[in-house]
């Protein structure tokens, strides 16, 4: 097949897939329109740990920590010290990047599992500190979160605005703002993976040694991708924080962190795709059983015994990423390609032309 | 054949998903023999050791079809089954195991025998044949020099007290004098009644112990017979005896053809 | 597209005006609660009692000529749950009877505030005051440690300048109560030894030794059940013997059948607005009674009667509201605020005309009974006192 | 011995003087001296353990002296880590593959530009057009040196499903990526069989002639070294036992003793 | 100072139940390379046995059935999981053991439901009494049998031909097979080992000090992991060492934290993962761990 029939194929995927996301606030109701916007959060950050786990081979647990940061220091840099939200917001991508950046004796000494726990102190010395330093942080409570406002145009409910005959609220409006972010951090991550860091961020991955001697020095790498990682945690914080409305401490827990963990696994590890499909997926599962629990069989109404929606979907989320894990290598993303391989007809929109099986980057 | 219940392997076909490695080789070792199988990179060498000692699986591969009998009986698939017939592989690439002393890899190479006195006597002679074995019992198996590792990992497979060992490449990485004691000692432990497979880069050292040699190209069988009438045919000679001896000893480099540009930042 | 412009409060065919939740058959009432998370055991309580209370409105004709639909969303106490699960049935119900967590409910509250939604929280926190459409029951917290304190000095010997330990749990519950226990202490002129941990802490013998090292006379315990136990447990079993007294989140009737339960039936009491399952009253009684035949062999605490006088108070309003022809949410907030001296026969009366102060202030003080249904009686009647009368409430 | 060639006054010498290396009770290097002059072969041999891996590793930063200097192109190696040295121009290969075994050829020799290429997280993420430009022109060149080992059909193949001797050479590809001026071969030819050797063989010949670079090897294939070295220095149990020219180092007696052994002809 | 020796006295007494939850930890670790999630699950699978079988068969052989039992769950969790997981990298595999644990912790919550369910130990809440203070007498036996079970996972691990093919299987899989290990046994006996020792760490973690088992039992877990880094996360000794300085730490922390106000109140669960870092940074693996021997 020509470069060009492939071209063209892969810009109408493209172009569908933009389509449906621009119509998507002009249909669905406000709570698909905030599931979505956590899932897109919630992209970002698996987009920025993937760098690190998937890419890197660094395990990270703390990762919850750097979406506190972003998040709470947006609303202290925006409602604190007054800054204009879009400077608050870069301003509060960058300090978590600086936390990265802190971390980053141990970021770039340590490995692996260790690595992995030590990243627990930042999620328990990182509560502790939201919760008792009150002043900044709101204690137990949090705070609320300011809406963005860009160029004049706020992303609230109010003043009201009729898009269509849709009323455009906070959540239509962030959607777009959403989209943004989140093509814009897919687009980088994947410039990075498939360029010159990516490369040496594998080989440190697969050898360090050898990675070092190929001239790459490793330990600033260790705790530069850290840092960028940290930075998309950051992004991340700041987007579910506008999507909240509200930022509270108890939210940036360990739990969060091993989401997170299973978003890059069940999407397919090192890959920016796999990371989106994994964060989706994770997203949306509880989403989708909580309100429509009472359709599937076996599931019980909530406060009735029986088996509760709530239980149901993490019976359902672990059971996905054990099964992903041992029966999908690389994810639900290796699926779809090998789905693309099965179907040759839909082979000619492979958009990832070359890498074949190990698809441990793109 | 002569292959009154050695290991017999017939009309075997393995696959690495869709990579086809061998294709229905047939080979024999004789009880008591030493069979050297000679190939170049790629011919699929170590692959037909994978197929007898079970381990294809851990290379996403499996045999296709045909079968592998020793002492008259089918090799059972799994790997441990085949150590416990007394079937013991020398892997290549050395896998020591690096975070244990070297005292707990001789140990691991024993786990399966149960004779007390005879996994003493396996200990001994290994410890004969590589003193520094015994000089460093106790340092990590991963900080051994390369050839140190190598004697590590043909005296843990020796630990097994085989009855048949399979040898990838044992002298990969050896100095002259220890792969001339390799030599040797394999002579010696065939001599005490072990069948030898012995895989082998060094086609000179390989022929000159073996009774019987099998050349493999791309996963076929393309030459074989008694090793001494191979190690005298042309063919043989120019592909795998080709360096090292005298008479095709000419100057390279001049002339080698290719050149690559040098690079202009 | 199916979003378009709409939806605002219309008129049904009976004239009734309404709104969110409110159809012309059914009024839907909302309730997020945790049946997953680490208060299961008080949200299962609570719903339990709440679907028995709109069961039996519906089968006594319902509300306004409509039948209640009880929409249960498990949030697990996670506040990123509680906010989906509101956005997702806040446009569908007419009011919220149960709202379990004070975190969620503070995540949501301008938010509840703006669309003007009559909600109950199952908090009692002060930072829960002052928003109108957020209606708080019963005594805060801190008026609960207030009459503990008064409690302490009055019957149990401790004087100024003793000093009195304060366990609490760090959150809002933890410090709300730390709040009235200082201010008690200061007004009585003792000092308070404070320790905090968090929900996650099983152990409490360093704050046992810690509070031995500083010779507290009584301990005050605003944690939860399984840390009040422990506290107790250790204190007892290490030759400190004082008297304990809980807020009403620290005492499970679970806890008698561990080994706890001498410590805990010993000198151990429990604050509350509400009365306990065992008070001698025809209501609670008839309570009882069918809770017990509908939930058959399950636990009975106090928090049953406290999560059925809620159902009882948003149909009151909603009863109110439909005389007054208006169900739409502002109507039912405001039919619920103009009542005074609301009384369902589970304890003290409520004033609900204020947002900005408890709805009462008077505290029953429970003693653990083995025999005794849910596991407490009352040890001394509702009664306020004097402090706690004038005691100005931190607000928000 | 081939004369260095003309243009070898851009490579510079490698001085390895009075190295020591120790680990826990065992001196792995004791005083180990030796140079190797710009443009020429040295090759390094010894029986196993002797601390030519050791030395290497020295060298190219993996292992700290206890003392000792090694000096290139007036740069102190001992103090400095792999990432330095890599960029003074000194490539190796290992004795125990170290490819990313998942990844295509092609990426394992990407990675050896990188200390050619200068795009970072920045450049590379926003794909500025000098990152594109630089991806290009260093694709065409790692095709140039994959096609002049040998390696070139193979350059999507992931690493991990080729035959060990291909390995060995995607390892050299991924050396000369560095464009180097020093190489360090640890066993280039160790698991080939002799066809395979020589070719190696004279690659590493018209590397070094092509080139013009130095070469410090390490083999035990006495024939390889015999040919293509221009020097040979010996070592046994860390020290230096013998130098010099391959036809004198083949007769030193002590040579023979501690790592030819008496028959050589069976034993290479 | 009493109240010091006090503090020392209980720090050390807590340490002793993390060291046997860390003990469970290191084993798996050690024996697969896998960082094990599902030990918190295991945890409430074995406490949960032995609350339930104690009223029925008498708390001893309640204890027998709960080990039993976990070794089980753990075994078929191995055998049904783990086993399949050809995944190759051990991380991966960290991240299938949090699947599994979510899954066995939903259903073990929901059946434990809303109840705390008491151990049924003969100990109680008896205390011993040395000087002016006092200690849980479940606590010393604790710190017994922690005792006793390091040492014996010790001295298996170095001398015993299961310890020897346990850490072999750790490094290389496919060489281990070829010493003739049998691959599937020793990985499932690790994993019912681990199952065993988190019975007996939910015994200890359940008894007096705390009133009993319920749903949040199994946070204690996270507790064992700063204990088991510390010490070295292939450590049998280090996960004594580790259960002990994360215990004495947050003792300490939580009992002087009037003193230690400016830190912020309840500083005593951070603490332990902020002496965790401070130790890693001079030792990144730990205290008694093994440095990854690195050569080329
Ligand atoms: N895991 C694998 N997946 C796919 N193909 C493989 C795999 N392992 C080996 N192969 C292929 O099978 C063929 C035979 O490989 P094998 O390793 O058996 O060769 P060999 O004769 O041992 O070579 P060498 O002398 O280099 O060791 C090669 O073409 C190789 O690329
Ligand atoms: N990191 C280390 N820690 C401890 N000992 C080491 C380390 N690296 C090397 N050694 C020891 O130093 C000695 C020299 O090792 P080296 O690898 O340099 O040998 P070599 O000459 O390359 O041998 P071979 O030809 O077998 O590869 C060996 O005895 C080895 O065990
Ligand atoms: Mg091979
Ligand atoms: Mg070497």
């Amino acid at each position: 097949m020509s470069r060009r029939t492939r071209w063209i194929a892969s810009a109408a995927v493209w172009g569908a897939v933009t389509a449906g996301a621009v119509a998507a606030p002009f249909y669905l109701e406000g709570f698909w329109l905030q599931t979505g916007l956590f899932a897109m959060s919630a992209a970002v950050g698996a987009i920025g740990i993937n760098l690190l786990t998937g890419a890197t081979g660094q395990l990270s647990l703390g990762h919850a920590f750097f979406l506190a940061v972003g998040a709470y220091a947006y609303v202290y840099l925006s409602s604190d010290v007054g800054l204009p939200t879009p400077l608050a917001a870069v301003l509060a991508v960058a300090a978590s990047g600086v936390a990265g950046g802190l971390f980053s004796p141990i970021a770039g000494r340590l490995k692996g599992a260790y690595l992995g726990i030590a990243t627990l102190a930042l999620i328990f010395g990182g509560q502790h500190v939201l919760f008792n330093a009150e002043t900044v942080t709101g204690g137990y409570n949090g705070r609320a979160v300011p809406p963005m406002e860009l160029f004049g145009f706020v992303f609230a409910d109010s003043p009201e605005v009729v898009v269509f005959d849709v009323p455009f609220g906070s959540l239509e409006r962030l959607w777009f703002l959403g989209l943004v972010v989140l093509g814009c951090a897919a687009l980088f991550a994947r410039g990075v993976l498939r360029g010159r860091p990516g490369l040496a961020m594998n080989a440190i991955r697969d050898h360090e040694i050898a990675a070092g001697v190929m001239g790459v020095p490793v330990a600033r790498y260790r705790a530069g991708v850290f840092v960028v990682s940290s930075m998309y945690g950051g992004l991340a914080g700041v987007l579910v924080a506008l999507v909240f409305q509200r930022v509270v401490p108890d939210y940036f827990g360990i739990l969060l962190s091993l989401d997170y963990l299973a978003m890059i696994v069940i999407g397919g590890l090192g890959s920016v795709a796999g990371a989106v499909i994994g964060a989706a997926f994770v997203s949306l599962l509880p989403q989708l059983l909580t309100r429509y629990g009472d359709a599937l069989p076996l599931v019980a109404a909530p406060g009735s015994g029986g088996v509760s929606p709530a239980e149901a979907a993490r019976i359902l989320y672990g059971a996905a990423v054990v099964t992903v894990v041992l029966f999908l290598p690389g994810g639900l993303l290796g699926l779809a390609s090998r789905l693309r391989r099965a179907i040759p007809r839909i082979k000619e929109l492979r958009w990832a032309n070359s890498a074949p099986e190990p698809a441990s980057r793109r | 054949m002569a292959g009154e219940a050695g290991l017999e392997i017939r009309d075997l076909s393995v696959r690495y998903g869709p990579v086809r490695a061998l294709r229905e080789v047939g080979l024999t070792v004789p009880r008591g023999a030493v069979v050297a199988v000679l190939g170049a990179n790629g011919a699929g060498k170590t692959t037909l050791l994978r197929a007898v000692s079970g381990t294809l699986r851990f290379h996403r591969g499996g045999v296709a079809s045909g079968s592998v009998f020793f002492g008259g009986s089918p090799l059972p698939a799994s790997p441990a089954a085949v150590v416990a017939r007394g079937v013991i592989q020398v892997p290549e690439g050395r896998r020591v195991f690096g975070r244990m002393t070297v005292a707990e890899n001789l140990r691991a190479g024993a786990l399966g025998v149960r004779d007390r006195a005879a996994a003493a006597g396996a200990r001994e002679r290994v410890l004969t044949l590589f003193p520094v074995l015994a000089e460093r019992a106790h340092q990590r198996a991963g900080l051994l020099s390369g050839g140190e590792q190598q004697m590590l990992s043909i005296g843990r497979a020796l630990m097994g007290c085989p009855s048949m060992l399979l040898l990838d490449e044992p002298t990969l990485g050896l100095a002259p004098m220890m792969a001339a004691r390799i030599a040797a000692t394999i002579g010696e432990i065939n001599a005490q009644g072990t069948s030898v497979l012995l895989v082998e880069q060094n086609a000179a050292t390989a022929l000159a112990l073996a009774s019987h040699a099998y050349v493999l190209e791309v996963g076929e069988v393309a030459l074989s017979g008694p090793a001494a009438e191979l190690a005298a045919s042309d063919e043989v000679r120019r592909r795998y005896l080709g360096v090292g001896t005298p008479e095709t000893d000419r100057p390279v480099g001049i002339g080698s053809g290719r050149t690559l540009p040098r690079w202009t930042a | 597209s199916g979003k378009a412009v709409g939806g605002s409060p219309t008129a049904g065919g009976d004239g009734v005006k309404t709104g969110p939740g409110v159809s012309a058959t059914t009024i839907t009432v909302g309730v997020l609660t945790d049946l997953t998370g680490p208060y299961a055991s008080l949200g299962k309580s609570l719903t339990q009692a709440q679907q028995l209370y709109f069961e039996q409105a519906n089968a006594a004709g319902g509300a306004c000529g409509r039948k209640y639909e009880v929409v249960v969303r498990d949030h697990g106490y996670d506040t990123q749950k509680a906010v989906a699960a509101y956005t997702e049935i806040g446009p569908k119900s007419a009011a919220i009877p149960q709202f379990i967590g004070s975190p969620m409910v503070t995540a949501l509250k301008q938010r509840i505030d703006g669309d003007k939604m009559l909600t109950i929280p199952m908090a009692w926190a002060t930072s829960l005051l002052g928003s109108r459409a957020i209606q708080v029951t019963g005594t805060t917290y801190d008026v609960d440690m207030i009459n503990g304190v008064d409690f302490l000095v009055k019957e149990k010997g401790i004087k100024a300048g003793d000093k009195v330990g304060h366990l609490y749990f760090e959150g809002d519950y933890g410090e709300s109560s730390l709040n009235g226990s200082k201010y008690a202490a200061g007004k009585l002129g003792l000092e308070i030894v404070e320790q905090k941990i968090k929900a996650t802490d099983q152990d409490m013998s360093a704050q046992v030794a810690a509070f031995k090292a500083a010779g507290v006379k009584a301990v005050l315990v605003s944690v939860g059940p399984r840390q009040a136990a422990s506290l107790v447990g250790v204190a007892l079993a290490g030759g400190m013997d004082v008297p304990f007294v809980g807020s009403n989140s620290a005492y499970a009737p679970q806890l008698l059948d561990t080994p706890a339960a001498p410590a805990l039936l010993k000198d151990f009491y429990v604050m509350t607005a509400g009365a306990p399952v065992s008070a001698p009253m025809p209501a609670m009684q008839k309570l009882v009674a069918d809770y017990q035949a509908k939930y058959l062999g399950q636990t009975l605490d106090n928090a049953v009667p406290t999560g059925y006088s809620a159902a009882m108070i948003v149909d009151e309003a909603i009863k109110k509201a439909c005389t007054a022809k208006d169900l739409s949410h502002e109507g039912i907030l405001a039919a619920h605020r103009s009542q005074a001296a609301f009384e369902g026969g589970f304890g003290t009366p409520m004033d609900f005309t204020f947002f900005d102060k408890p709805s009462s202030r008077a505290s029953y003080i429970l003693k653990p009974d083995k025999a005794a249904v849910g596991g407490s009686v009352i040890f001394k009647e509702a009664a306020v006192s004097d402090l706690a009368r004038d005691y100005p409430v931190p607000v928000g | 011995m081939t004369p260095p060639p003309a243009h070898a006054g851009v490579v510079p010498e490698l001085v390895v003087e009075d190295v020591t290396v120790r680990f826990a009770g065992l001196v792995a290097l004791d005083a180990v001296s030796f140079a190797v002059a710009p443009g020429s072969t040295h090759a390094l041999i010894g029986p196993n353990g002797a601390g030519k891996s050791t030395c290497f590793n020295v060298v190219s930063g993996v292992y700290r002296a206890a003392s000792g200097s090694v000096r290139f192109a007036g740069a102190e190696l001992t103090a400095a880590r792999p990432h330095e040295v890599a960029a003074l121009g000194v490539a190796r290969t290992f004795q125990n593959i170290a490819l990313s075994a998942r990844l295509p050829v092609r990426d394992n020799l990407m990675l050896g530009r990188h200390r050619l290429t200068r795009s970072g997280f920045v450049s590379a993420g926003l794909r500025l057009p000098s990152a594109r430009r630089e991806s290009v022109r260093h694709g065409a060149r790692v095709a140039q040196i994959a096609e002049f080992v040998g390696v070139a059909d193979v350059l999507a193949t992931p690493v991990g499903l080729l035959p060990y001797g291909t390995q060995k050479r995607v390892e050299l590809a991924r050396a000369l990526c560095m464009e180097p001026r020093l190489l360090l071969l640890d066993e280039p030819v160790a698991g080939m069989n002799g066809e395979e050797r020589r070719e190696m063989a004279e690659l590493i010949v018209s590397v070094r002639e092509s080139l013009g670079i130095s070469i410090l090897l390490v083999e035990h294939d006495m024939g390889m070294v015999m040919r293509i070295a221009d020097t040979v220095t010996v070592l046994d149990f860390g020290r230096r036992i013998a130098g010099g020219p391959p036809e004198e180092v083949q007769r030193d007696p002590e040579v023979i003793r501690a790592y030819l052994g008496e028959s050589r002809e069976g034993a290479s | 100072m009493t109240t010091f020796v006090e503090l020392l006295v209980n720090g050390v007494s807590v340490g002793a139940v993390y060291a046997l939850i860390a003990l469970g930890f290191v084993v798996i670790f050690k024996a697969t390379e896998v960082v094990n999630f599902t030990h918190a699950s295991l945890l409430l699978a074995g406490g949960y046995l032995i609350a339930r079988l104690h009223p029925v068969v008498g708390f001893w052989a309640a204890v027998s059935a709960g080990v039993a039992g976990a070794a089980v769950v753990g075994a078929l969790v191995e055998f049904l999981v783990i086993r399949r997981g050809r995944v190759g990298s051990h991380g991966v595999l960290a991240i299938v053991t949090i699947g599994v644990d979510i899954l066995l912790t939903t259903e073990l919550t929901r059946q434990i439901g809303t109840d705390v369910l008491a151990m049924g130990d003969p100990w109680r809440d008896q205390v011993v009494r040395l000087g002016p203070v006092t200690i849980a007498e479940t606590r010393l036996v604790a710190l017994g049998v922690a005792a006793a079970l390091i040492v014996a996972f010790l001295l298996a691990f170095k001398f015993t031909g299961w310890g020897v093919a346990m850490r072999a299987t750790a490094e290389d899989a496919e060489t281990a097979a070829l010493m003739g290990v049998r691959l599937g046994r020793v990985s499932l006996s690790a994993w019912a080992v681990a199952g065993g020792l988190a019975a007996v760490a939910a015994l200890f973690l359940c008894v007096f000090p705390t009133p009993g088992l319920d749903r949040s039992t199994a946070a204690a877990a996270m507790k064992a992991f700063p204990a088991a880094i510390l010490g070295g996360l292939d450590s049998t000794t280090g996960a004594l060492a580790g259960g002990l300085i994360v215990g004495v730490t947050e003792t300490m922390m939580s009992g002087y934290q009037g003193q230690l106000a400016f830190l912020g109140r309840g500083i005593g669960d951070a603490a332990p993962y902020l002496v965790m870092i401070a130790i890693l940074l001079f030792r990144p693996a730990g205290l008694f761990g093994t440095k990854e021997p690195a050569r080329v």
